[in-house]
């Protein structure tokens, strides 16, 4: 017997490796995503060429930032166990007393503060979240979907319910100003925006603060195992502020973004997309019991579904089928998922 | 026994005085008095359920105490958080090991450290080089691979045995000043437990106190250093082990040396109710061959790893049995499922009743007939409200359950009524073999003896019962024949009335050829 | 009614908030300051929503009002329970529906057909009378909008080069979705040359999509929408025209029509409502039994006058 | 010791009796809905008597039935421990197909008739859902988000997108068909549909079946532990097929009153508010983790988010507050439940 351990000490590892796909996807699960994104792709340029083209790839970046900060902001949410649907409905808030304030009080007020606004704005109303969850130690579901409630009602009840059609010309300006001009065939003009660059940005942090900070590991292990980290010393009030109050701040920033891009503000905007944002960061691979998941499966997942919203036409696909396509993307995620599911 | 002040020499690190801590009803622990010194090695027993597992969770600060004062280097505090403990070097290895499943070992082994080094505060750069190295030192030192690869596993992805060293490791990885191990070789074998008491001795040379929680006297022995007995949430006794022997160390847990009084007094009838031939399941157990006659009690014992477990869950349909067959009343019956076992009469009381037996924040009622709902609905599914009501009262009842609010949520009570709402749960079924799995598994006595009168009352009756336990003095004291199972096998069989604790010991830790080996040598 | 009682004329949008019927309300309030002798307020649902819409109706007869005076998201939606405001004897006005059956007086700013006709004689002016177009309407149910795309289709056919793609596209009025749609029509047809729009958003969302596409000058776009909103892209050049009546004076005519109506008086051609742009309506039958007033209230502008009249 | 013993466990029982208020909370979390209801409603008959003629009263009744139906769904489904995002797109594609169905291929076909299509379709999705939840163990969230986006796609996709403004003439005499009929001062006729009956009815379905048949044991104790109850025989698959497919057929039922009532039907109609029915459920007691809660705790949730939504205004309170009270009922709500989250 002596003999036998210390060889199955050390066989497991391999094992794992040996029967390599499955445990590749249970440890890399975004890869299903990139798959499937390849796939489509592929699929997409041979059937129509057109996809390939600046004008295309630039909607798609465009496209993907607003939903890529709120699914940034889920991730690390999901990463630490929770779940959020107030993220809407804090971008609304924010977006929209930020876009009135400046309007009324500080036309002038340079963009970068105004941006600067809107975040801080975020992180305020996130970390409301974070303090009841931590203190009422009920499920963040229920809690955001009160906050959820609360944060709209104020935005209607006591800031506005108008359309704010002419945005400070500052918010304006910051919705085109150029970061790539390209020259299309038809002499077409299409520029991408500077804000595009706020995502990967964005994207790198959250990355950055998760692997290569003690804050990003706690967040992972409250995620894990919510009384084992208690046990270990972690703190649970810290981490729970952190990430809602981090998740909050990139729903303000996303807001402002949409206003400047959108040239025009809409208290009723926003609230109602939560689903598509968790199934973007579910289809990144992320579990909604929380504790796993990257950066980079969630950019994928928000990817994925902006590429399926937009080159359904181009391959003469009715775009009524959008949310087909998608739906069966997450059940066969899902699917790819099971082994990784049943030993949870 | 001698008080803990006299054990206080100069280098005093811990010290604990008149603890008391309370879970709902348990009483877990009451005026606990403990000192322990660097450099040395304690070894903490007792039952199962007599506090040792709490007063370790105060030490480290997973629990706070309702009263008493705990000095740990001189300073003195009503209680302590994990980081104030774990900063003055107080590492634990817990019973579940407290392991983040969705962590890399690397992780898992040394984060803790980064962690105490900044005082629990969050906003600091993970250092991942210092993380690898430290996480290597301490994995090599309990004797598991360091590679990258092996760094970079999830710990989901590793064996039982596997985690228990990395939750080792993760003790030994910082500048511990105590040690402590609940139970740290219930999933080891021999080999690695002679490995881990080389580390022991390493970290007491290192001036490094270590605490051990273990129901296996010899290995203590091995180990050598000062024994603390606790029985019933109290420290009944402390000193060097030298001082005592198996025998005292036993009766000082039970506290039944005086009256070690059987309750078992009927005898078995003549007729097979239930028997099994060559059952086995993979590299956990095989060739089980046992009988069970209607009206007797047979008890099975042997530690964590002897299979004892596992067998239990085969015969209860929850992990089937690969090979062998199994007879109930003289037909030859297949059991693949619980609902199986239930259906063939084989009631079965779970181990760990919170995890696996209780609905903890549903009444008593509900947790009573849940087994039962078909008897007592039609065959359209329509339930007999009234019926299901009269069953648990009697139940209850027969229990002699503490309350007869039946509509307290089963969670409010205490470990032992816990426990005979989940033994009469089983027998609302009428079942004709009872199978208990450690029925007084953190239990306190006064439900003890409730629960063996029980026990005796039915086997009276003509149900045949098997135990299975650690507990050895339960096994005595309520069977007519002991099996002891090692290594996955049967080696002995004991005739209660005449065996003793030391005998079943031997037998139960003499080392044999583990099924795996074979396997693997064949 | 009871006559010491104020009567009360309660106007019902197809969405409050937005920038048009805000333009509205100015004119309801407008119109309570001249009038004090009436209650006049405005109220409408949040989103484009005619179940919505149908919902505020029954909540105000239940409270009793005296007029109503409804743009009605959808005409045949509230057919129902307008008729039995009036059994009732709720007065009830309309306004861009000139098929409700189920109404006392239809007023129009301006005869829909030649609203319809001039966009679209617009947008084949900057089109040069050649290539791909296609329209937007507000919901397929909105008559009034179908009606103006109708009369452009029929414009357009005079010029044998203009091909008509993908028409009656569903906006709901919606800024965002019409902007997706916009982007997914140009990504499906990238020789498109012209956009005619009906609901007032329309513009913003399409003239973005142009703008963003970089096509501003190069793709058309013609539609209902309002000077102050659309300024950025007239100016860029996403916009070629816009065409609208002014909310602001449609919303006090209907009140004027329902409190005529409300004090028995006669409602006639030629008549002078005291609103400009309706100083001389022509009346004629409606759908149903009642009258259609229609005003001459239509402005087209462009980047060269929408400043005039700023709002 | 054995002395200290007999009376320690008397104790505890009576000490959780003695501190009654908590308890009684925890074992009835709904009487805190039912007082917040009562306090509600007195103040607002108290402000404004209008609150209590027939009119306003029927108007709540009128306007609870489709979002109970749907919380009834939801709610057995969280008893069984479980959650559903999809009913909105099961009622939506149900309702839209049936009356398509009805207008094209059986305009004559009796009303008792369409209704059960309508149910039997719902049950169908149900099922659909209850197998993937069973057959590919992720959480219900993941699957029924998923077959929200399937179901709605393949209504939008594939069935139509254009109201259907002249509904078959048999529902809409469903829709009108009076119960009870008030002629009010302002010799207005008020009238109670004969359509509000089903929601009574469902509820004392729904309460039977939970409470007096083995099915209702099986879901709460698959709610309570999905292993416990596995090792005492009852079979998830069964539960799991179950409550989603009843869940389902009170989607269709909903989704064909909801036409009806309306007089049109709108394919893009109802989804979106997911959120308020878990809300509501919620507010009535059920614990989002399964395992607990009440049919009458549910109706009252119902009844206090359409109460406030209503009366809001009989009291001078614009109706953008709903959201803010709401809300702050919800996070009320949380709060009293803490102690009962904190032994869970
Ligand atoms: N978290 C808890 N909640 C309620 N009761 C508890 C809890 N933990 C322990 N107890 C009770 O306190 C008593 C002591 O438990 P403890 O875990 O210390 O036993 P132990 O000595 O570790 O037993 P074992 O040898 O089985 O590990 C038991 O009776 C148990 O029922
Ligand atoms: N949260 C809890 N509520 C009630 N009782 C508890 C709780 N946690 C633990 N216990 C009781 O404490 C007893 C002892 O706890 P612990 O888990 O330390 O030992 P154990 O695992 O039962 O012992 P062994 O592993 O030696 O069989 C458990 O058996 C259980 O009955
Ligand atoms: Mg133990
Ligand atoms: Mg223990």
């Amino acid at each position: 017997m002596s003999v036998s351990r210390p060889e199955e000490l050390r066989e497991s590892p391999q094992g794992s490796r040996a029967f390599s796909l499955g445990s590749l996807i249970r440890r890399r699960p975004e890869l299903v995503t990139l798959a499937i994104l390849i796939v489509i792709c592929i699929a997409v340029a041979v059937a129509n060429p057109a996809f390939l083209q600046p004008s295309t790839l630039i909607d798609i970046g465009r496209a993907s930032v607003v939903m890529g900060l709120f699914a940034l902001g889920v991730f690390v949410i999901l990463a630490a166990g929770g779940i959020d649907v107030s993220f809407t409905a804090i971008a609304a808030l924010t977006m929209y007393s930020t876009t009135l304030l400046v309007q009324n009080y500080a036309p002038e007020l340079p963009i970068l503060l105004v941006i600067l606004a809107a975040t801080l704005g975020g992180v305020v109303l996130g970390v409301i979240n974070g303090l009841l969850v931590n203190i009422l130690r009920v499920p963040s579901l229920i809690v955001t979907i009160g906050t959820q409630y609360l944060f709209r009602g104020a935005l209607l009840s006591f800031i506005g319910t108008v359309w704010i059609m002419s945005i400070p010309t500052q918010m304006g300006a910051f919705g085109r100003m150029p970061l790539l001009q390209f020259e299309t065939a038809n002499r077409a003009v299409i520029t991408l925006p500077v804000y595009f660059l706020v995502l990967p940005v964005a994207a790198l942090l959250t990355w950055w603060i998760l692997n290569h900070t003690l804050m990003g590991r706690a967040i992972f292990a409250v995620g894990g195992n919510a009384d084992v980290a208690q046990r270990l010393g972690y703190s649970l009030r810290t981490v729970h502020l952190f990430v809602f109050g981090y998740a909050g701040a990139l729903a303000g920033l996303a807001g402002i973004i949409h206003v400047s891009a959108n040239r025009l503000a809409n208290p009723f905007d926003l609230v109602g997309t939560e689903i598509n944002v968790i199934a973007a960061v579910v289809l990144g691979g992320a579990r909604i019991t929380g504790g796993t998941g990257s950066v980079i499966g969630t950019i994928l997942g928000v990817l994925l579904i902006v590429v399926v919203n937009s080159v359904l036409v181009l391959v003469g696909i009715p775009s009524t089928w959008q949310r087909l396509v998608v739906g069966s993307f997450i059940l066969l995620a899902a699917a790819f998922f099971v082994m990784r599911g049943r030993r949870a | 026994m001698q008080a803990p002040e006299n054990a206080g020499g100069a280098s005093r690190f811990l010290v604990m005085r008149n603890i008391h801590k309370r879970f709902g009803g348990v009483h877990a622990l009451r005026g606990v008095d403990l000192s322990l010194e660097l450099g040395e090695a304690y070894h903490l027993l007792g039952e199962n359920g007599c506090g040792k597992s709490t007063v370790i969770k105060i030490m480290s600060g997973a629990h706070a105490p309702d009263e008493g004062e705990i000095v740990l280097d001189g300073k003195s505090y009503s209680s302590l958080t994990p980081i104030q403990a774990l900063s003055a070097g107080i590492e634990t290895v817990y019973q579940d090991l407290s392991l983040l499943p969705n962590l890399t070992v690397a992780e898992n082994v040394a984060l803790s450290e980064q962690l105490v080094s900044s005082k629990g505060r969050l906003a600091r750069m993970l250092n991942g080089a210092r993380l690898r190295e430290t996480a290597a030192k301490a994995l090599d030192m309990v004797g598991l691979p360091s590679d990258r690869a092996f760094l970079a596993t999830v710990v989901s992805d590793l064996p039982l045995a596997q985690r228990q060293l990395v939750a080792i490791a993760r003790a030994v990885a910082t500048r511990a000043k105590l040690v402590i191990m609940d139970e740290p070789t219930t999933s080891l074998t021999r080999r690695e437990v002679d490995n881990l008491i080389s580390v022991v001795a390493r970290l007491r040379s290192e001036n490094v106190a270590v605490l051990f929680v273990t129901h296996k006297l010899d290995e203590c022995y091995r180990i050598g250093g000062n024994a603390v007995v606790f029985r019933d949430g109290e420290c009944v006794a402390q000193g060097p082990l030298e001082g005592f022997t198996k025998r005292q160390l036993s009766e000082l847990m039970t506290g039944h040396a005086i009256d070690s009084e059987r309750y078992r007094t009927g005898r078995p009838g003549t007729e097979e109710l239930f028997s099994t031939s060559d059952l086995g399941a993979g590299s956990a157990f095989r060739g089980i061959t046992l009988s069970i006659r209607k009206g007797e009690v047979l008890g099975i014992t042997g530690l964590a790893d002897s299979g004892r477990n596992e067998l239990a869950l085969a015969i209860a349909g929850v992990a089937p049995a690969r090979t062998g067959t199994l007879r109930i009343d003289g037909t030859d019956t297949a059991i693949h499922t619980p609902a199986d076992a239930i259906h063939a009469g084989i009631g079965y009381v779970p181990e760990d009743r919170l995890a696996e037996g209780l609905f903890l924040d549903k009444s008593i009622l509900d947790n009573e007939i849940a087994l039962v709902v078909r008897q007592l609905s039609n065959s359209a599914g329509v339930l007999d409200k009234t019926a299901g009501a009269r069953l648990a009262g009697k139940l209850a009842e027969d229990m002699r359950l503490n309350t007869r609010d039946l509509d307290l949520p089963v969670g409010s009570l205490s470990g032992g009524n816990q426990q005979r709402v989940l033994i009469g749960r089983s027998l609302g079924n009428a079942p004709k073999l009872l199978v208990l799995h450690g029925p007084t598994v953190g239990v306190d006595v006064g439900s003890k003896d409730t629960i063996y009168r029980a026990i005796q009352k039915l086997a009276d009756g003509g149900m045949g019962l098997l135990i299975i336990s650690d507990d050895l003095p339960e096994l005595l004291q309520n069977c007519d024949r002991i099996l002891v199972m090692n290594g996955g096998r049967l080696v002995a069989e004991f005739n209660a009335e005449t065996a003793d604790e030391d005998a079943l010991y031997q037998a139960m830790l003499t080392p044999t050829a583990r099924i795996s080996d074979e396997r693997i040598a064949s | 009614m009871a006559q010491e009682k104020k009567p009360v004329i309660a106007t019902v949008v197809k969405i409050s908030g937005i920038p048009w019927f805000a333009r509205m309300n100015v004119g309801v309030q407008e119109y309570q300051q001249k009038n004090p002798d009436v209650v006049a307020s405005q109220s409408g649902p949040a989103t484009a929503d005619a179940a919505q819409q149908l919902q505020i109706v029954q909540d105000l007869i239940a409270k009793g009002v005296d007029a109503l005076a409804v743009v009605p998201m959808d005409p045949q939606v509230l057919e129902g329970t307008l008729k039995r405001a009036m059994d009732r004897g709720i007065v009830v006005v309309t306004h861009e529906a000139d098929n409700q059956v189920n109404t006392q007086a239809d007023v129009e700013a301006f005869n829909n057909d030649d609203y319809g006709t001039a966009l679209n004689e617009r947008l084949a002016e900057c089109m040069g009378k050649s290539g791909k177009w296609t329209t937007f309407v507000g919901s397929l149910g909105s008559r009034t909008h179908l009606q103006w795309v109708g009369a452009g289709e029929k414009n357009a056919a005079k010029y044998a080069d203009m091909q008509l793609v993908d028409k009656n596209n569903e906006s709901f009025d919606d800024a965002n979705a019409t902007y997706e749609k916009a982007k997914e029509i140009l990504r499906k047809h990238p020789d498109i040359k012209g956009f005619q729009t009906s609901a007032g958003n329309d513009v913003l969302g399409v003239g973005r999509a142009i703008d963003e596409a970089g096509l501003s000058g190069k793709v058309c776009l013609v539609g209902t929408g309002l000077p102050n909103p659309s300024a950025d892209l007239l100016e860029s050049g996403a916009i070629t025209a816009i065409g609208f009546w002014d909310p602001k004076n449609a919303g006090m005519a209907m009140n004027a029509v329902a409190r005529l109506l409300v004090e028995k008086k006669q409602v006639t051609d030629g008549m002078d409502l005291g609103v400009d742009g309706y100083n001389k309506v022509t009346v004629t039958k409606g759908a149903g039994k009642g009258l259609l007033v229609v005003g001459n209230g239509m402005v087209l502008a462009d980047k060269s006058n929408y400043k005039e009249r700023l709002f």
